[in-house]
């Protein structure tokens, strides 16, 4: 029988090793898998890699984690916001390293990663200084860059409704990088506000297969990053 | 700006008023993206009878205006992160598919914000290259290389004066010879095979208070010019 | 206003010129848009370079295309099958040429073009003599295939419901080629049984965003191909 | 097959019984496609107690049997075209996303037909290489370049009694080094770093009757055998 519940965010980031990639669901606040994130803090992996399109905001989730000293390398396309001091400070103090990747290359790699590509050519970033070091080659008379895939040990999400066989549907634009995320790491969790027997999704309208999901965590009524950030939390 | 300016450009245009100018040049049923900040605005002013279908790269197409305070969802966001609605007719979709429809070239066009552009259409918009500076970049580069028409909407000159619109960027490119038009507070200027043309000018705006803010060369191609 | 919809078949093809490339959604006999490739019979455009799957059945849709003398190439990947009469005989009398190309690279190669990559790497057909020709490059110590994208002038699709917009809903195993072909082609027809005003379709649940479509073809009781083909049909 | 038969070979697998025993190695919980034609019957015989998630790659994840025939839906098809229902927690989805699960090694396991299996694991299963062929490729070259295990169900010889296994494939390859076990009528054979292993003969099938029929060497590596 095939069921993927988890019996809590702790046990289902249990196996989290030093060094690990992570990739992190979420695009702002929106998406953010804070309930698993908070778990990955309490479970004290470090020097991970962590792969999101943003680098945390306030004193809670992605912020928290990197404030707690676990994260050495951020790979995504936009850490700077009003509310990302943690990041700002540690970046500033050479405390956490970042490879800066233009959004769409950054979801392509991610996709990439997941669907067996290893690498693609993209217009993007051509001719400019995120182009240094990368190989050019020129299709239909423009320069293309050639990137590559990006996978990771495991990835956190956030979905609305799940089932037992990690079947997964998204609230709005929530939606951003888990379906990407979920087929590119090679152990992928998923906290969402329902789950239930297979059969209670249909089968035209999810969004990602279960095949690519290992662990689904109930959180049936999920902090919301933003309200937490206005709030001015803090985990731990 | 702690210059004396002259009479004329007291009158200079709005924010609003260059985003309504920028708004009457999208044709009908066109799929835009509006980049944040100043671009946003030009949702605002579509001229009646025209529908737009607005795209943002976070993964929705077909967003609305904001909603009412107590209509907030904080999972139904902008690029921007700020809190949107969605028109019937709307879809979400994954980031992936996001930046398909970005690079892919579906989009008819998108109007961004500026740090400076070049006579030949370079766009710089993401980094100051300050070595202080936190690098961020977005989805800028995608949207420059993908979208078919880019334009710019930007005041004219910085804070303190500093033309824009120069020969060639002193910041990072975002993009090479991207784009095409620019909306300034003081006029609409074109990008050319011959560098920068003034095709009009905010009310009580004369070609020589454009061109003496201008970092570049200027051609006057107005009808009256031309006349 | 946004309105897509078109007057009828024969005014959405109207416009294909001869020597235009087509994509042809369907897998089998389970999406095949055959009203749309009647009107294109009817049109008359010929020296059509056609991308699909499979290269028809029986003698209606893709197959009555071929048997028309209208398609001068097929680039697709299982060209033969027991109802597959009209390509066979084409090709053997060298009237037809045909690129052949493995499923999923054909499906790789057609979002590609859709989402602007204009090349990529896939193991797929490293070592068989479809490499022929073909770059190779090793990633992760195994050879890769350079795949190019593949477009099309026009692509003849087929959905269970659309909106004014475009935007689409499949049915089941007819999702097949559907939802990547609409991206790939510079002018996307879709015939759909039901055709509504925008909002009448969940944005959450919807497969092809009307910004990949240009033309909705309202046939409201589309013929099934499997069923023309057992019951021997011919069109014209 | 012309030639006369020993005994032992009188008693040799049907294609049921073939898929019976393929069905025994898939574990609880996999996620298999099933070739098109002999290995589509491995489903039904999934030992009880075990779920599994058949993907056909036109699109469908969590294939269920047949259709009754009054509940045949043309649309609702698998990749060898023929009607099949959808079980419960299935998802459909199109080709690209169809393909980036074989591609991306999602599947466990897939069970392919051949026409030959080389003592190096190669697999000519698309194409007899004849001028006269009408060429068709399907998801055969992705599906071994992409799913983890690859196995191949086929009888061990063909209708004249000419070996499937061979040292090299004459038929042009469908992969390269792809084949990890085969199940056949006479025996479950393992493709080794040292070639062609014998772990199960049929019941009443001896290690020289299946080393007769193959066209490589074979090794006996049976509990039995090493006793």
């Amino acid at each position: 029988m095939i069921d993927k519940r988890a019996a809590s965010a702790a046990a289902a980031v249990a196996a989290v090793d030093d060094g690990a990639t992570v990739m992190i669901g979420g695009f702002g606040e929106a998406g953010s898998p804070i309930e698993l994130v908070h778990a990955l803090i309490d479970q004290g992996a470090s020097e991970l890699t962590v792969i999101s399109n943003n680098a945390g905001n306030g004193q809670v989730g992605l912020a928290a984690l990197i404030r707690c000293g676990r994260v050495a390398k951020i790979i995504g396309s936009y850490p700077r916001s009003s509310n990302s001091t943690v990041f700002t400070d540690f970046y500033r103090a050479g405390r956490i390293e970042l490879e800066l990747v233009p959004q769409g290359t950054l979801a392509e790699r991610i996709r990439a990663g997941g669907a067996g590509i290893p690498a693609f050519y993209t217009p993007t970033g051509a001719a400019t200084e995120l182009a240094d070091g990368k190989e050019q080659r020129e299709f239909h008379g423009r320069p293309h860059l050639l990137e590559h895939a990006l996978t990771a040990d495991w990835a956190l999400i956030k979905a609305r409704a799940a089932d037992w066989h990690g079947n997964l549907l998204y609230s709005k634009t929530a939606r951003n990088f888990g379906p990407i995320m979920a087929m590119a790491a090679e152990t992928t969790v998923v906290q969402a506000s329902s789950v239930d027997a297979p059969g209670a999704l249909d089968p035209e309208t999810i969004v990602t297969p279960g095949i690519f999901v290992d662990r689904v965590v109930h959180v049936p009524d999920p902090a919301q990053e933003f309200e937490l950030v206005a709030h001015g939390a803090h985990y731990p | 700006m702690n210059e004396q300016l002259p009479a004329s450009l007291q009158a200079r245009l709005t924010r609003e008023q260059i985003a309504e100018r920028a708004a009457q040049d999208i044709a009908d049923g066109s799929y835009v993206n509006l980049g944040i900040g100043m671009p946003e605005l030009i949702a605002q002013f579509v001229p009646e009878g025209r529908e737009i279908v607005l795209h943002t790269e976070n993964g929705l197409l077909g967003m609305g205006p904001a909603p009412t305070p107590d209509a907030v969802d904080v999972e139904l966001i902008n690029a921007g992160k700020k809190p949107v609605t969605a028109n019937p007719g709307a879809s979400y979709f994954h980031h992936a598919d996001s930046f398909a429809i970005v690079r892919g070239g579906h989009l008819d066009l998108c109007v961004l914000g500026a740090m400076e552009v070049a006579a030949n259409g370079d766009l710089a918009n993401w980094s100051t290259g300050r070595d202080d500076a936190i690098p961020a970049v977005g989805g800028a580069m995608d949207l420059v290389s993908g979208v078919r028409t880019v334009r710019v909407m930007t005041t004219h000159c910085t804070r303190d004066g500093t033309p824009k619109l120069v020969e060639k960027c002193s910041y990072p490119l975002t993009g090479a010879e991207v784009v095409s038009r620019i909306y300034t507070d003081l006029a609409v200027v074109d990008v050319t095979p011959d560098g920068f043309a003034l095709i009009e000018t905010a009310p009580g705006v004369s070609f020589d208070d454009v061109a003496a803010r201008t970092g570049a060369p200027l051609r006057d191609v107005r009808e009256s010019s031309l006349t």
